[in-house]
């Protein structure tokens, strides 16, 4: 019994009750039900730990009461209130407005749904669990999650209501300015490791200094710059706090999913969470090291649990940050994206040409690699962040301590 | 530096996070149904009447059915209807009674104007608010027996207010003894007529009693 | 492989006919969309990866977006007001030099003998490949796509500004 | 090749840095300015001492790191850094004096409203000084040869709003322009000739055995090309080391703040003809084994340097500024060294060079801690007095006068002074460099003990003068530093143990000689110092200068020599009378040729063409135009009838386009089926 | 039929649908639209002969479309930014409208 092929051995067994000519097809009709399930199942438990972590981190309880039918006493935390949800959503009157363009109002949760989930097949979970090993991947992950926009402009558009409408330019712009510092991002790693396909990208990121220091992308200086603004773009590409203006139920009622109710308004939601998940995966598989262990004695626990706990804390921490920012206004939105993270990102290309560059240099000068690459970073990360909180920063707060 | 401010907020609520699992104090939350509310003396939702006696409601009513508190209802939701007897009230004095007091609360809008305008301390707010009925009509209708509560309930809602109040009885029954008293002591000494002397307003009592 | 093909030039044709045809100008776009994801497909069919998902970042992420941007921008106030096909004459003109368009083209595909009788297994090419084809023989033309492209986001950028500063955006 | 001379680019390149922080610094970054020169200089030093480390470690090797700059078509051209006993030294010097005069400006130049850009200015000379001290290659000498003129060009402008600064800084620039022109020229013969400017290649560099070979045989002047090249080369150097004939510019050069004086005027940039010479010294060398030549390169250097070293000590006796005293006398140690040069002593023009850059770069921040105490007073006449005023100043002016005189045993102007006499003694050539030597010795007593009287001892003759008081820190303790390294610079080449010597020719052991071994040529020279110290004692030190105004003692008794020497000798009235003339009636006639000559003949064809047009209009409008109005009538009507089909309507246009695609492809179809 | 000759029909019915819409239709977007197509037509074309053509692996369609798609996109960009500047000054989006560079 070996737990880091386990899931392999399932799928092998299971294909191997199947006639021959089907049996390609069992093999990614298998993968792609596993998809689903984990990740469906992730989705839920991803709602409910989001709901009692704002609660936990503002000071509250959160949702504890459900638990089962026919056994009353039994609260479980509140663990089953994703299932309850999914029925009220289920249940409840689907709604669609008389003036709504029926066929883009009802397409555009089917589309952001399937296009969400697109991009999971393309991430290492495990060291053998990859859903499809393509050559450009990180090309393929991008292109797929390039529709959910669209439909988050024929969420808008169809639903004929104004409010709506402003969230779908408002979701547009966003996605047009953030995809660019997204990929800049992602640039230097392609670059370093000179290779589109994720597993490679996961393996060039393998071995430990001393056995406890990984190798981690993350743990260099363009790495590490890299994976913040990753972090940002991922944040406002997912339409995550603090870039939730196209929702922005304060102003806009709840932007471009104002006129969806039930099941429609839960497919945006699952879909919003899918591509959050996609994206984390995405940023553990780029700069966290993917499946691998960070320490080489912690190796015997299989990399796609590691895989999944890399997930889940980067899930927690933009938990974490939507618990903590407040939303930004369009305009500051912009100018984040292209008067800070876009220069950044292009200075970490250069970053990374540096270091890739300069392997040779080692002992000593790898002491003065480090401080250039940093410097490189951190000087105009500095200059640009007092340009862009020039009027605005240090804040005097005339009614808090 | 930029940035430092996201850090200090994430900070903050790390802390609060943290807190919250082991520090009571921070948690504000009451889970209502296994934890009874605790509601501020203050609260008030719907009126009530006040009995002297939780035993025997309907006979010790301290409302005399004068019908100010019908009068002044901004909605209207009160509806007496005198009785055509007397009875003796808290002070001993024969007083008329409500033959009929419904109060329709899913109009009443609990404005306290009712307690505000009644001379007898006979109507007071309640804490009730879990109210529900399955007919909206006569369902949230309730008459006289309904709203009777006794004075031992408003003095565990309200013990500040209940004490004024009880005070402030108990020293205009206790003028009212004397009187009677000091009347039956002039009758005694010179048998005149004493009933003029009955309606002295409460008005200096009440004074003495608030401050 | 034959029946792929067909199926999704059916689709291609089908999305881009439609979107030509639409009265709902957004409708036309999205449909648009729609055929070139289908181009995409018909990239991926031929086994060339990377052209498709380029197609789709560029097409279906950029191109849609910006022609989305544009229509919702030259709209005056009614968004639903369909567009007319506003002369009989032009449409037909236009139609019938298509017409004739597609009938010399098939003249001459039918008409040319083709050396490829059958389908040879698939091509492909990596990204390491394109990468190296790239950055070797073709590196002057992608300095030059690269300034182009930097040329042409200014442009649009100047052409499509304000002219006066303190005018509002329409 | 060692991990020194491999990172030797970062001596210079340290500086670079400051300087484009100073250049990039806002205005009011004083602060940062200063204080990255001075942190940059500190590092180049202590790196410049790394690589002393290194370059003794085997001083005879020659270690250089070569690499490409670019390809051109006949081949790559190359530049280098070469790192042996004479860059070492050198670098180190350059270095630490910097570092001091860097600190000393921070006080000097405190008031200063452009101060951020002095020390841009700064750190820029320092970097080109260094690169050029370093370099392997001639053209990236000539490079930083080139910066270090432009940086002392800027410096000496720096006060430009003063017509005299800006004049000088022109003068400046164009009089050592004139000395590059050889220079280039002679590099350009050399790149011609021998296809490399390295100096050292692992045997194919130009100063290598196998290089200079080539060079030996004559030109149709009976000269032979090594000596040409090494005279035109030598051009730069007389240009930039202030040697006769091109030594105008650097009295005048004293118009820039002090410490530029006393770093790029006294110590450095004008000792780099000196090291240029040093530098090359196997190609000027190398006409010497030929005997059948008319003259050898050397003997020029020698003739010229000591003719220098008279001439600058005779000028400096009549002067009054303390800043041109100063200056005539580099113009005059300049000319020592050349004459150590020319004789053949190459070894003592070093050691001169290096005790001089200390010695002279303490007097002249001593002349600015006195200038700026004295609130920029300049005239020695109207000074006076300060010796007890700044003790500090005053002793270690005494110090650095004492060692530029050559006061015997202690100080190391006399070791060196007397390592070039020696060597003067024992040319075989001539024995005229030598007297001329000996009398500059007398000379240069009698005017520093001139200067020292007029300047320290009396009275105060002014009220500038009566109010100066002793300087900060930030000044005093740079004169301190570089007094004692005045005096104790001696020790590293004491006759006895001549350590730098034997570094410098790349032996490894020092063989020492007796301390007293010239000693009738010591005798006669202590003599000469006493003389001169005598003289100048008794003639301005026992009776002081009463007042500003009072006559000048000397110029009572020889008013006709001593009014020649403060004119200078004239030689700026005759540059004005000679090279400006000739410049002015060149110009003149280039004038007349244009104005007359060319212009007649414009105007002629002019005249032409407009009749040729009158006789042409008259033809066309009688006979042709009739003709040709019909045809663009016709064309006109042809033209509006086209039009019409340019309906500006893309539609049309993208249909016919279609149309016309379908005809050319059933033309190609059909054509292809016929 | 063979694929390629299958594939040039795709393409060629692709152009042709490109070209109608870009006659018939007078709203410049559509135009340009319909301009896109026919340009993604002979992208089709250039990736077909690189399929069927002698020397798959050399890849000169692949990159030629790349740079194809490059210049397209570039071509949208400044494209639609002049129907918005015409809108914004005529206040048409009509092509036959814009008729100012007529002879």
């Amino acid at each position: 019994m070996n737990l880091e092929t386990l899931p392999l051995q399932v799928r092998d067994w299971i294909v191997g009750r199947f006639p021959d000519a089907l049996q390609w097809l069992v093999h990614h009709l298998l993968s792609i039900t596993a998809i689903l399930t984990v990740f469906g199942l992730f989705f839920a438990f991803t709602t409910i730990a989001e709901r009692k972590l704002l609660a936990r981190l503002q000071n509250r309880l959160g949702p504890n009461r459900s638990g089962l039918p026919w056994f009353r006493s039994l609260k479980l935390w509140g663990l089953t209130q994703p299932f309850a949800d999914a029925i009220k959503a289920i249940t409840k009157e689907d709604v669609v407005p008389a003036a709504a363009d029926k066929v883009l109002h009802f397409l555009a949760p089917v589309v952001i749904v399937a296009f969400s989930l697109l991009g999971f097949a393309v991430l290492p979970f495990g060291r053998h669990l990859i859903p499809v090993e393509l050559d450009a991947a990180i090309l393929y992950f991008f292109a797929a999650g390039t529709a959910t926009e669209l439909a988050i402009f024929m969420a808008g558009w169809g639903s004929r209501n104004k409010y709506s409408l402003l969230a779908a330019m408002r979701a547009l712009a966003q996605l047009i300015s953030y995809e660019l510092p997204l990929i800049l991002s992602v640039v230097p790693v392609v670059m370093i490791v000179g290779t589109l396909s994720t597993q490679e990208m996961v393996l060039a990121q393998g071995g430990w200094t001393w056995g406890v220091l990984p190798h981690w992308h993350v743990f260099t200086p363009w790495g590490f710059a890299g994976f913040l603004i990753f972090l940002v773009a991922a944040l406002a590409e997912s339409n995550r706090s603090p870039f939730d203006l196209p929702e922005a139920e304060s102003e806009i009622i709840a932007g471009h999913l104002t006129e969806y109710s039930g099941f429609k308004y839960a497919l945006f939601f699952m879909a919003e969470y899918f591509g959050l998940t996609a994206l984390s995966g995405l940023g553990v598989t780029l700069f966290l090291g993917g499946w691998q262990a960070p320490c080489a004695f912690l190796e015997f626990i299989p990399s796609w649990l590691w895989f999944m706990g890399k997930l889940a804390s980067m899930i927690v921490f933009f938990i974490w940050i939507r618990g903590t920012l407040l939303r930004l206004r369009i305009d500051q939105l912009t100018r984040l994206s292209w008067k800070f993270l876009v220069p950044l990102a292009l200075l970490n290309l250069g970053n990374a040409a540096f270091w890739a560059l300069t392997p040779g240099w080692t002992g000593p000068l790898a002491l003065a690699r480090w401080a250039v690459s940093a410097a490189i970073i951190i000087v105009p990360f500095f200059l640009l962040g007092r340009r862009l909180s020039a009027g605005y920063a240090p804040r005097t707060y005339r009614y808090a301590a | 530096m930029l940035g430092s401010g996201i850090l200090k907020g994430l900070g903050v609520t790390a802390k609060n996070f943290v807190g919250s699992y082991h520090d009571p104090a921070r948690m504000v939350t009451e889970e209502y149904p296994d934890t009874p509310a605790r509601l501020p003396e203050a609260y008030r939702n719907f009126p009530f009447l006040v009995t002297e006696n939780a035993t025997d409601p309907m006979g010790t009513l301290r409302c005399v059915a004068c019908q100010i508190c019908e009068k002044e209802c901004p909605p209207q939701c009160i509806y007496i209807e005198k009785s055509k007897d007397k009875k003796p009230d808290a002070t001993g004095k024969p007083q008329l009674y409500p033959a009929v007091f419904a109060i329709d609360t899913a109009v009443c809008m609990s404005c306290q104007i009712c307690v505000e305008v009644c001379p007898f301390d006979a109507i007071k707010m309640d804490h009730v608010f879990a109210v529900a009925a399955t007919n909206r009509f006569e369902g949230l209708l309730l008459n006289r027996e309904q709203l009777a509560k006794p004075n031992s309930y408003f003095q565990q809602i309200r013990p500040a207010e209940a004490g004024e109040v009880d005070t402030r009885l108990a020293a205009e029954r206790s003028a009212a003894e004397e009187k009677a008293r000091a009347a039956a002591a002039a009758k005694a000494a010179a048998p005149k007529p004493a009933a003029p002397a009955a309606t002295p307003a409460p008005k200096p009592a009440e004074g003495g009693a608030t401050p | 492989m034959t029946l792929a093909l067909l199926l999704i030039g059916f689709l291609l044709l089908a999305a881009a006919g439609a979107a030509m045809l639409s009265r709902n100008l957004i409708h036309s776009a999205l449909l648009l969309t729609g055929a070139w994801a289908g181009i995409a497909g018909f990239y991926l069919w031929a086994g060339a990866e990377f052209v498709a998902f380029a197609q789709v970042l560029v097409y279906v992420g950029a191109v849609s977006m910006i022609v989305l941007f544009a229509v919702l921008l030259t709209r005056q106030g009614a968004t639903t007001a369909p567009v007319e096909f506003d002369s009989f004459r032009r449409a037909a003109a236009g139609i019938i030099t298509a017409g004739g368009v597609m009938g010399v083209l098939f003249g001459a595909i039918l008409g040319t003998p083709m050396d490829v009788t059958s389908a040879p297994p698939p091509a492909s090419i990596t990204v390491r490949q394109i990468g190296a084809q790239l950055m070797g023989p073709h590196a002057a033309a992608l300095l030059i796509v690269g300034v182009l492209l930097t040329v042409a986001l200014l442009g649009a950028i100047v052409i499509a500004a304000v002219d006066k500063p303190d005018d509002p955006a329409p | 090749m060692t991990l020194a001379v491999q990172h030797l680019w970062l001596i210079p390149a340290l500086p670079l840095a400051a300087a484009a922080v100073g250049a990039l610094a806002p205005r009011s970054g004083r602060t940062l300015a200063a204080g990255a020169a001075i942190g940059a200089m500190a590092g180049s030093f202590i790196l410049a001492c790394l690589a002393l480390a290194g370059a003794l470690a085997d001083p005879a090797a020659h270690q250089v790191f070569n690499f490409a700059w670019f390809d051109l078509g006949f081949g790559a051209l190359r530049l280098g850094f070469l790192l042996d006993p004479l860059t070492a030294f050198m670098c180190v010097m350059v270095a630490f004096v910097s570092l001091l005069i860097f600190i000393f400006s921070t006080g000097y130049m405190k008031e200063d409203a452009n101060y951020k850009q002095f020390f841009c200015f700064l750190s820029l000379f320092a970097a080109a000084m260094l690169g050029l001290v370093v370099a392997n290659s001639l053209l990236l000498l000539f490079v930083c040869w080139e910066l270090v003129g432009l940086a002392s060009y800027l410096l000496i402008g720096f006060w430009f709003h003063k017509p005299s600064a800006a004049a000088a800084a022109k003068k400046a620039f164009i009089t050592t322009r004139i000395g590059d022109l050889g220079f280039l020229l002679g590099l350009l013969w050399l790149q011609d000739n021998q296809g490399t400017l390295l100096f050292y290649d692992g045997g194919a560099g130009f100063l290598e055995a196998a290089a200079l070979a080539n060079l030996s045989h004559l030109l149709p002047c009976g000269l032979a090309v090594s000596t040409a090249i090494g005279l035109l080369i030598f051009c730069g150097a007389v240009g930039k080391s202030g040697q006769f004939p091109l030594h105008v510019w650097l009295p005048d050069a004293m118009e820039g703040p002090t410490p530029v004086s006393a770093l790029i005027h006294a110590a450095t940039m004008v000792a780099a003809g000196v090291f240029l010479i040093a530098r090359v010294y196997p190609l000027m060398t190398a006409d010497q084994a030929l005997a059948n030549v008319p003259v050898h390169a050397l003997t020029v250097v020698a003739f010229i340097g000591a003719f220098t070293a008279l001439l600058g000590a005779l000028i400096a006796v009549a002067q009054n500024d303390i800043k041109r005293i100063l200056a005539f006398s580099t113009v005059s140690q300049l000319g020592y060294m050349m004459l150590a040069l020319g004789v053949g002593s190459w070894v003592a023009a070093i050691f001169h060079l290096l005790t001089h850059a200390f010695f002279k770069a303490l007097l002249f921040l001593g002349a600015g801690s006195v200038i700026h105490a004295a609130h920029h007073e300049q005239d020695i006449r109207a000074l006076g007095g300060l010796s007890k005023k700044m003790k500090v100043t005053y002793l270690t002016f005494a110090l650095g006068t004492m060692a530029l005189v050559g006061v015997p045993l202690l100080f190391s102007g006399f070791w060196s002074k007397e390592a070039i006499l020696h060597a003067a003694h024992g040319w075989r050539v001539s024995h005229l460099p030598f007297y001329a030597a000996v009398l500059g010795v007398v000379l240069t007593a009698f005017y520093n003990t001139r200067l020292m009287a007029e300047t320290f001892f009396g009275s105060p003759r002014s009220e500038n003068a009566a109010h100066a008081r002793e300087n900060g820190p930030a000044m005093t303790l740079p004169l301190v530093i570089l007094a004692a390294c005045a005096v104790l610079l001696s020790l590293v080449n004491l006759p006895s143990y001549p350590w730098l010597a034997a570094k410098l020719l790349g032996e490894q052991e020092v063989r020492g000689h007796p301390i007293f071994e010239g000693a009738g040529l010591m005798g006669l020279s202590v003599v000469l110092v006493a003389l001169g110290v005598g003289l100048g004692w008794a003639l301005y030190g026992r009776s002081l200068r009463a007042n500003s105004a009072a006559k000048d003692p000397l110029a009572v008794r020889a008013p006709g020599v001593i009014a020649a020497l403060a004119n200078r000798l004239g030689f700026d009235e005759l540059y004005a009378a000679t090279v400006g003339r000739l410049n002015a009636a060149l110009a003149t006639l280039a004038d007349v040729l244009d104005r007359f000559v060319w212009g007649g003949a414009v105007d002629f064809l002019a005249a032409l063409g407009q009749f040729t047009g009158l006789v042409t209009r008259e033809t066309d409008e009688r006979t042709l135009n009739g003709g040709f109005d019909t045809t663009s009538d016709k064309l006109r009507g042809a033209g509006q009838a086209y039009s019409q089909a340019q309906t500006g309507e893309a539609h049309g246009y993208l249909r016919t386009l279609a149309l016309g695609f379908v005809i050319l492809l059933l033309l190609v179809v059909l054509g292809g089926a016929r | 039929m063979s694929p390629l000759q299958l594939c040039l029909v795709l393409s060629s019915l692709l152009f042709c649908v490109g070209l109608a819409g870009a006659l018939a239709r007078s709203n410049t977007i559509l135009v340009l639209l319909g301009i896109e197509l026919m340009l993604n037509a002979a992208n089709l074309n250039f990736i077909a002969f690189w399929r069927y053509g002698p020397q798959p692996a050399a890849g000169l369609g692949v990159i030629f479309v790349l740079f194809a798609i490059a210049v397209a996109a570039a071509e949208a960009a400044v494209g639609l930014a002049l129907v918005i500047a015409i809108h914004r000054h005529r206040k048409t989006v009509r092509l036959q409208d814009s008729t100012a560079l007529k002879g």
